[in-house]
């Protein structure tokens, strides 16, 4: 059974940012926060990268609609050229409709794709469940994560840290 | 109710503290022990779905012929039903993503039903294209499948527009809304005391932790999702409406429809989330989370959208006399005074009668009389649909053509059919998932410093 | 849904108000419902709609089902659906018979007992079409709707199968004896209280063998009961000239034509080449074409005086003043004060029939009494006419009979008579009221009948023997000029039918006969290469009636106008336009085939006048009683505009208690009032019931709103601005946003010329006929989902009681720049090299968006289904149809098409022979059929084609060409030439 | 807060989600090859026949040509089947009291004709035309395949309508000169590209109209 990290239990939301803080003064580096809900402030705290989905986004949608756009244009010019109502086989306003469709769904699919890859989700065990404290049944508390790996964890040391910086509870997770 | 008087209520009363948020809205779900009346409506309703079936059933064995069409009004109530719900639908996706990106915290609480009932309405919505084909079982067709016959949809023809922006538009809400309920899921996983339960809670949240590492990237997409599906909802009701723009019928062939459609859909989608909101915040006395500011700025939304659907109403008869073509005017004249003319006055003096006793506060605080012209609002709208699709074609080109459409048993059964599926599904949707979005609230009450 | 709502609109019609708002002619109107305002519209709204009436347009049953099932097999969307399916050789393979090749022969139909020569195509032995005889004079390639039939007739299971006897089948051969018996018994007794009940018939080999019958039994009575005879003719030739003749009208020399209540573009055995002729010398190209003027005084509306450029609607019985008007002021006398029409009318009408001379014609009504009949005579006379424009030949019906239903009565009732044998006669449906058929008939001691089905003679009769349909028989006929030809059958008796003659010469002793031979030995002058060639070509050659020159007495023989009528209203009677006397009343095409005028479909109606139904207060719909001589009968009314006043139009045909379609139609039996062989009925009352009856209607609108749909002018304004059809007609947009698409091969179109159309219907039947059209049924009728490809739109101008009536036929455009196309999600219909606008059906999912976007509403959509495609159920009649051409399941659109699979037969033809198609010889059903040649098609890129040289023509436009659908399907402009001097109110000559 | 799945359960979710995305992938790859595999098209399977007529006896062995019984081929849309007549010609003399051939006599004899087992049909909407097809240049061999080879017919080729375009929109590859239409195993000549480029000319075919939708359905 190795010690995958030190959790720390806050009641507030304030207290886990302000410990956060501490801890990163502290020159720990290997943290993670929980929350019920998103809280802006951690990100600079954690120093949590900035997310290059958009990017993945926007070329989801791009995709989508260049992909749909070619198979329609190589089913009227190429596979199937017929007169329909006197029309030019390629009469793009109409086509360009459902290339725009297409678009919004490539990139929505890459957008909820993306997260779930980027986050590693889904992963249903995960060490942190591990934590007696960690649930958000009653709403849910706020928790301060010091993964075991950190180069300046000291078991002691570190748990004694956490309590000074407020901490209701702090329990060892195995990994 | 005190705050009836405030000028503006707030958007949360009390003090909550978490544990009671999750709390209440978890029970809701989890304890399942709903009230008699909620029963009892969900079998009515279940009835109206054994009806549904048996309508659709007949519609197959016998043919489209069943339903009230015929020549020269070949479209029918089949189409209208169609564009009402997904009309519908876009309130839903307007509340949470518009209202998301604007930034407008009276969302959180009322957004989660709001886009379920997106949901069901576009599932509704769905049905219909299908069920009004004269062969049904190939609406395949309309795919570009590989096939042994070589062959393609009609690009060109708006019913395949139509196919791409409903699949898109379910496809892109249906994301969106199991995004937003990955931490409830969490947290009615937590809560859950049974092994299934869990199982189902748990497995459906992909194993949601909260890590402030997943809330950053989550956050960013929540907010791209909502910024796709925004040009989506409008262009979604925009294709809807070129299924008409695009055919020169008399009636059908005007370039207001688009926005005119999409306001008409915000109308009769906020009606919607009027009748089901009122009769839920009642049931499950969560008045305080959905509070009378929610049902105030709906209603308010209403009269907004209901002002430029009116515009719709003025300036198409504008431009049918303005064209100088005769077949417009002719046929405006007909709308007015023809066979279907009490049905267009009926439309009016609900979508632009009955509208305008929004603009009182008292009335827009009155539940039941909210309640009562939601409903209204709602039959307007559906007879807007049914207006526009029959009276063009049963007064076009060719006097020797010009006939009306009278309903059947069908075109009635498959309609109500359909309304009480899509509160059976709500009613579903409330019983196992929770209507309201915990962690929103949760956060809106964090930033509304009401906490305990 | 029109009907209904005509029914309830109907007593809230202010007719007088009406009339003052069209006081100032000209303005266009729609039904009448319209006119009188919107008031009633709302009042028809609040009852009426939305109407939620429960459907069941088919019941699912066991085969729906089992489709269903198919249906979700098909889901899968697999490829070509190879179940195995047996197919079966010939043991012997015929000569002439290549499988997959149709093959034709020449024969005759008759027609109320004349001849009209008919090409019938064949599949596999299997006649499956009916086109005209080019070479006989009757039909000069052209059909009526009526004869389109004569295949469905052919295949009707409803047809007898098996001899009754005692309402009992029997054996042929127990027929036989029981007939051996009567002819022993006549034999003995030389044929005392024996009759045969002859229908109309100018078969000569019949003739003959009644003499022979004659001979062998002196005292065998001979009886003809022709419910439709017009025997007035005959009678005024008989006192004008000493012997019964029958007049045959020269239209291609006539020049001013004048009807005395002729319907003769519609009526007669002479019609289709009547109606030839007579559009022939109209056909206007270039203002210095000259065209021909036709006035019609006529008691009842019909496509003549529709045609006519002056029309005068009179009381039936006040036809014979006018006669003797026309008389009078011909020979010089003090215009007959009596004369029911303004002298100023009178007056410019003598002096164009003087202008035109020899060349002029007046023509009475084969209806008309004797009287009208020989003024007509002395009209021509006088004018010089006779001999030119009039030939008077020997009745080709002519048979010695001893008398009618009448005399027969009078005969059985004293016992005179005993026994009957009816022969393809049904009196128990056709007689007159007069005549109490039932008692009559029901007295006998044997009854003997012969028809096709096992009408209500046959279930009173004794006997009833199947007869064998036109199509299966031997026989021959003679045309209205009397030529001769001959009836060969195309098909062996499906159920065993004996032919006329056949049971003839059984009572004649002789058992075994085969039916050829009987024809065959009557025409034994005929050597075997003559014989043969008279089949091939369908006419015995040079067997025309020769004309017989003749001199009017002064005195018209003696022949007076009948005492002049008392006051009070008339009834007209007319035979239904497709069902005649009633004996097609089974056919389902000629049930749903609306009547030219009215459009109605399933049913008839009681025509009234608007000002008549305003005085009596009557509404569209609403039940009547009529009520002539003892008799009445109660039938809903239907207003007409231009009807006669005082005057109800009552229709034959309808009524019918056997055969299962005829079951199905609603309608009034006029037989029922009828007296006699009357064709008027003066001093009629007309009492009102309380109950409405529905009537189905295929057009509800009447008007053209304004619009410039059928573009008309007179000649005079032609030839003043030969381009009139582009004046006050919405500009044509020729830019587009996107190029044209090149036809550098063939491309089909279509012209139809308005001044032609006559509004027969003929061309709506040959559709139905050539591609495998369903009937609806009166329900999906009504709710206005029939079938026809082609329809005829008939529209009114003008003031309310005169007011100009035009039809227009609208097959499918074929535009360039199909609307439909672009809306169809599946490419079901798309546009082919030669520019056609194809529909394919195994493609269409039915989203019905192409008929939404279809200006013109050619598209039809089943809506359910109307044609059964399991092969062991579908019964006799799926044995008409065209193999050609697919039939359509439920859930598809279609639309006419052309009628490509001609096309491509003779592509295919031409392409084998590696030449090009050449002009005219792609026909379209509707234009093969067509007795006026209206309908033009061809390759519009072939410069000398006559397609080409007929849109060239000023008049020529195309339907909505505003809205740049670029058609295929133009139309010529209408065309009149009425008479400058009468100011017709109401004449709209600014297109 | 125990665990609720166990460690593995990571592994399970990764497996199902990439195991679904491998189901899709097979089940479109079966939609796409299952409608042209011989089971669903029955191509090469021969059917039961009243007679076991052998097209490989009398076309093989006795090179009897295609037109002695399908005698409308040149000249109408169906080529028709042989009339019980047309088979008695010879067995009247050959074979005259063979069982197998017992049906053909009783049908003679009965005048009730014998039911063939349909092997190459095409849905009611579609219309073939045999006689335009052999007029240019279009061999039986090359719809009907090498039947001098089939003890029972089967049929050679799917007749989808797929299978039908691939000729109507490049008809060249598969002409031949009109009079060898009727050979079997026909070689062609060395120069048979120039030839079929001058067919195309010659018998003045316009692949560009050939696949106007009448042209099969109407």
């Amino acid at each position: 059974m190795s010690l995958y990290g030190l959790m720390a239990v806050f009641a507030e939301p304030e207290a886990l940012i302000e410990a956060a803080r501490g801890m990163r003064e502290r020159g720990y580096r290997r943290m993670d926060a929980f929350s019920p809900f998103p809280m802006k402030e951690l990100d600079g705290i954690l120093e949590i990268p900035k997310t290059r989905l958009p990017w993945v986004v926007l070329a989801g949608g791009i995709a989508g609609a260049v992909l749909v756009y070619a198979l329609v244009w190589y089913s009227v010019e190429i596979d199937y050229p017929v007169n329909v109502g006197g029309r030019p086989l390629h009469s793009w306003p109409p086509f360009v409709v459902i290339a725009f469709e297409a678009g919004i769904l490539g990139a929505a699919f890459a957008g909820f794709l993306g997260v779930l890859a980027a986050n590693g989700l889904p992963r249903y065990h995960h060490p942190v469940f591990n934590a007696e404290s960690f649930s958000y049944a009653r709403g849910g508390k706020f928790y301060l994560l010091i993964e075991a790996t950190d180069p300046k964890y000291r078991k002691g040391v570190t748990r004694g840290q956490l309590t000074r910086l407020g901490a209701e509870l702090v329990e060892e997770i195995e990994a | 109710m005190a705050e009836a008087s405030a000028n503006s209520p707030a958007v949360l009363h009390g003090r909550h503290d978490f544990p009671e948020i999750s709390g209440r809205i978890g029970s809701i779900v989890l304890n399942g022990r709903l009230p008699r009346h909620f029963w009892t409506a969900f079998f009515l309703c279940f009835l109206l779905v054994l009806l549904l079936l048996y309508s659709i059933t007949y519609l197959i064995a016998v043919g489209v012929g069943g339903l009230g069409i015929n020549m020269p009004v070949v479209w029918g109530t089949m189409i209208s039903n169609f564009v009402w719900w997904i009309g519908i639908g876009h309130a839903g996706t307007l509340i949470s993503a518009v209202l998301l990106l604007l930034r407008q915290p009276w969302r959180a609480s009322i957004n989660r039903f709001a886009e379920a009932m997106t949901l069901f309405a576009v599932a509704m919505a769905g049905l219909f294209p299908i069920l009004h084909l004269g062969r049904p079982w190939f609406f395949y067709w309309l795919l570009p499948l590989p096939n042994v016959h070589m062959h393609w949809p009609q690009w060109r023809s708006p019913l395949v527009w139509d196919f791409a922006a409903i699949a898109t538009y379910a496809t892109v809400s249906l994301l969106f809304w199991y995004m937003g309920l990955l931490p409830d899921l969490a947290v009615l996983r937590d809560r859950a005391r049974s092994r299934p339960a869990q199982l189902f809670y748990g497995i459906l949240a992909l194993g949601w932790r909260g890590s402030a590492f997943h809330w950053a990237r989550y956050q960013t997409v929540y907010f791209l999702l909502a910024a796709l599906a925004t040009p989506l909802v409008v262009s979604v009701h925009s294709i809807v409406s070129l299924d008409f723009t695009f055919a020169i019928t008399p009636g059908y062939h005007s370039t207001i429809f688009p926005p005119y459609f999409v306001a008409g859909a915000l109308l009769s989608g906020f009606a919607m989330v009027l009748t089901i909101a009122i009769p839920l915040r009642w049931a499950f006395s969560v008045k305080d989370l959905i509070t009378l500011r929610h049902m105030d700025n709906a209603a308010k939304l209403m009269i907004a959208a209901g002002m430029v659907v009116a515009y719709g109403y003025v300036s198409e008869a504008f431009f049918a006399w303005y064209s100088g073509a005769p077949y417009e005017r002719a046929m405006m004249v007909q709308r007015a005074v023809g066979p279907y003319a009490p049905l267009f006055w009926t439309m009016l003096s609900l979508n632009c009668g009955v509208l305008q006793l929004l603009w009182f506060r008292r009335i827009r605080r009155n539940m039941p009389l909210l309640f009562a012209i939601a409903v209204a609002i709602n039959v307007g709208m559906w007879i807007e649909r049914y207006i526009i699709v029959v009276t063009g074609p049963s007064r076009d080109y060719l006097p020797t053509s010009w006939g009306e459409q009278s309903l059947t048993w069908l075109d009635f059964g498959i309609l109500f059919g359909s309304i009480g599926t899509f509160f059976a599904l709500v009613f579903l949707f409330i019983r196992i998932l929770p209507a309201i979005t915990i962690f929103e609230v949760e956060e809106l009450a964090e930033e509304e410093g009401k906490l305990r | 849904m029109s009907a209904i709502a005509d029914n309830r609109l109907g007593s809230a019609i202010d007719i007088e108000a009406l009339r003052k708002r069209l006081a100032h002619g000209g303005e266009m109107w729609r039904s009448l419902e319209e006119i009188v305002g919107a008031a009633e519209f709302r009042r028809f709204v609040e009852a009426e709609f939305p109407a939620i009436a429960e459907r069941l347009p088919a019941k699912p049953n066991r085969r729906t089902l089992l489709k269903l099932m198919g249906a979700s097999l098909s889901l899968a969307g697999l490829a070509a659906c190879s179940k195995a399916e047996s197919i079966v050789p010939y043991v012997r393979q015929p000569e002439i018979l290549i499988p997959g090749k149709p093959v034709y022969y020449a024969t005759t139909l008759s027609s109320d007992g004349f001849g009209i020569g008919a090409i019938i195509e064949s599949h596999e032995g299997r006649p499956t079409k009916v086109e005209g005889n080019p070479d006989h004079p009757a039909s000069r390639g052209a059909t009526d709707a009526v004869m389109q039939a004569a295949v469905l007739t052919l295949f009707d299971p409803d047809r007898s199968r098996t001899p009754l006897k005692d309402g009992q089948p029997a054996s042929h051969g127990d027929f036989l004896k029981d007939m051996a018996a009567l002819v022993s018994r006549w034999t003995a007794s030389q044929g005392q209280g024996g009759a045969l009940l002859l229908d109309a018939s100018t078969s000569s080999t019949l003739a003959a063998q009644i003499d022979a019958l004659r001979a062998r039994y002196p005292k065998l009575k001979i009886y003809r009961h022709d419910p439709l005879a017009m025997p007035a003719a005959g009678e005024a030739s008989r006192a004008l000239f000493g012997s019964a003749l029958t007049p045959v009208y020269r239209f291609d020399r006539a020049e001013t034509i004048v009807s005395l209540d002729a319907d003769f573009l519609g009526e007669g055995p002479g019609r289709l080449a009547y109606a030839r002729d007579f559009t022939a010398r109209r056909r206007v190209r270039s203002p210095n074409d000259r065209m021909s003027r036709l006035y019609a005084v006529e008691s009842t509306p019909t496509v003549t005086g529709a045609a006519a450029d002056h029309r005068l609607a009179i009381k039936p019985s006040e036809v014979e003043a006018v006669a003797a008007g026309l008389n009078a002021a011909l020979t010089g006398q003090a215009g007959a004060s009596g004369s029911p029409i303004d002298q100023a009318w009178m007056a410019a009408l003598v002096d164009d029939l003087r202008a035109a001379g020899r060349n002029a014609l007046v023509i009475a009504g084969a209806h008309q009494s004797a009287f009208v009949h020989a003024a007509a005579f002395a009209a021509n006379a006088k004018l010089g006419a006779l001999g030119n424009t009039v030939e008077l030949i020997e009745p080709p019906d002519a048979l010695s009979v001893d008398g009618d239903l009448g005399a027969l009565r009078e005969a059985i009732g004293d016992g005179a008579v005993d026994t009957v044998v009816a022969l393809g006669t049904n009196p128990l449906h056709t007689a007159p009221a007069s005549v109490d058929a039932h008692k009559t008939f029901s007295g006998l001691k044997l009854l003997v009948h012969h028809g096709l089905y096992r009408d209500e003679t046959a279930f009173l009769a004794h006997w009833h023997v199947p007869a064998a349909h036109e199509l299966e028989s031997w026989s021959d006929i003679r045309a209205y000029d009397g030529t001769p030809s001959l009836v060969q059958p195309l098909i062996k008796p499906l159920y065993d039918g004996k032919t006329l003659h056949e049971l003839l010469a059984v009572l004649g002793g002789q058992f075994e006969t085969d039916p050829l031979s009987l024809v065959r030995r009557h025409w034994a002058a005929l050597d075997d290469d003559a014989w043969k060639k008279a089949l091939r070509d369908g006419i015995v050659p040079n067997g025309a009636a020769r004309p017989v020159s003749v001199t009017v007495p002064p005195n018209l023989g003696g022949l007076r106008p009948a005492a002049n009528a008392a006051d009070g209203i008339e009834i007209r009677f007319v035979a239904d336009p497709w069902l005649r006397d009633g004996r097609f009343a089974n056919a389902s095409w000629l049930q749903e085939l609306p009547r030219p005028l009215t459009k109605i479909v399933w049913g008839n109606a009681a025509l009234i006048s608007p000002a008549t139904a305003e005085r009596l207060k009557i509404a569209n719909g609403k039940v009547i009683n009529v009520a002539s001589n003892g008799a009445d009968i109660d039938a809903p009314a239907w207003i007409v505009p231009g009807h006669p006043d005082e005057t109800v139009t009552l229709s034959f045909g309808f009524g019918r208690r056997a055969g299962s379609v005829a079951a199905l139609a609603e309608g009034y039996d006029a037989f029922r009032v009828r007296n006699g062989a009357e064709w008027f009925a003066t001093g009629t009352a007309i009492a009102h019931r309380e109950n409405s009856a529905r009537i189905i209607t295929t057009q509800d609108h009447h008007a053209m709103e304004g619009r410039a749909i059928v573009r008309h002018a007179s000649l005079d304004a032609f030839r003043q601005s030969p381009d009139f059809v582009r004046q006050d007609a919405p500009r044509t947009p020729t830019e587009s946003l996107y190029p044209d698409w090149p036809y550098d091969q063939e491309a089909w179109a279509m012209a139809i010329d308005l001044s032609a159309c006559i509004g027969c219907m003929a061309c709506v039947s040959a559709c139905q006929a050539e591609n495998n059209i369903a009937p609806v049924g009166p329900e999906e009728c009504e709710r206005g989902r029939e079938m026809h490809w082609l329809r005829v739109d008939r529209y009114y101008a003008g003031p309310l009681d005169a007011p100009d009536t035009f039809f227009q036929p609208v097959p499918c455009m074929h535009c360039e720049k199909a609307p439909c196309e672009v809306v169809c999600p599946v490419n079901a219909t798309v546009h082919t090299h030669d520019g056609l606008n194809a529909q394919v059906y195994n493609r269409c999912i039915g989203t019905r968006y192409c008929s939404q976007n279809c200006p013109y509403k050619v598209r039809r959509f089943n809506f359910v289904d109307h044609q059964s495609f399991d092969k062991d159920e579908a019964g006799p009649e799926q044995g008409v149809h065209n193999p050609n051409v697919s039939v359509r399941s439920r859930g598809v659109m279609e639309k006419c098409t052309y009628c490509v699979q001609r096309i491509s037969a003779k592509r295919i033809q031409a392409q084998i022979e590696n030449r090009d198609i050449a002009d005219g010889e792609v026909v379209t059903a509707c234009q093969q059929a067509c007795p006026t040649q209206a309908i033009t098609f061809g390759d519009r890129n072939k410069k000398d084609a006559k397609v080409v040289r007929e849109k060239s023509a000023p008049q020529n436009y195309a339907l909505l060409e505003e809205l740049n659908t670029r058609p295929r399907t133009t139309y010529l402009g209408k065309i009149s030439n009425p008479n400058g001097k009468l100011a017709k109110p109401g004449e709209a000559t600014d297109g | 807060m125990p665990q609720i799945f166990s460690k593995n359960a990571n592994g399970v979710a990764r497996f199902v989600i990439w195991g679904s995305c491998a189901v899709l992938l097979i089940a479109a790859a079966i939609g796409t090859i299952l409608p042209r595999s011989d089971l669903v098209t029955g191509v090469g399977e021969p059917l039961a026949q009243p007679v076991p007529f052998s097209h490989k006896h009398h076309v093989g062995q006795l090179g009897i040509d295609c037109r002695y019984c399908h005698n409308g081929v040149e000249t109408s849309s169906s080529a028709g089947l042989p009339a019980t007549e047309v088979c008695m010609t010879c067995h009247s003399q050959l074979f005259t009291n063979a069982d197998m051939l017992a049906p053909v006599r009783a049908s003679l004899a009965g005048g009730k004709p014998i039911e063939w087992q349909r092997v190459n049909s095409v849905p009611d909407f579609v219309f073939f035309n045999h006689a335009i097809h052999v007029n240019k240049g279009v061999a039986c061999e090359t719809c009907h395949g090498e039947v001098d080879d089939m003890p029972l017919t089967r049929r050679a080729h799917t007749l989808s309508m797929e299978w039908c375009l691939g000729c109507h929109r490049n008809p060249e590859p598969h002409l031949r000169p009109p009079q060898d239409v009727f050979l079997m195993h026909w070689q062609p000549p060395v120069d048979i590209d120039e030839i079929r480029r001058q067919l195309i000319g010659v018998l003045d075919i316009h692949p560009e109209t050939m696949t106007d939708c009448y042209v099969c359905h109407r």
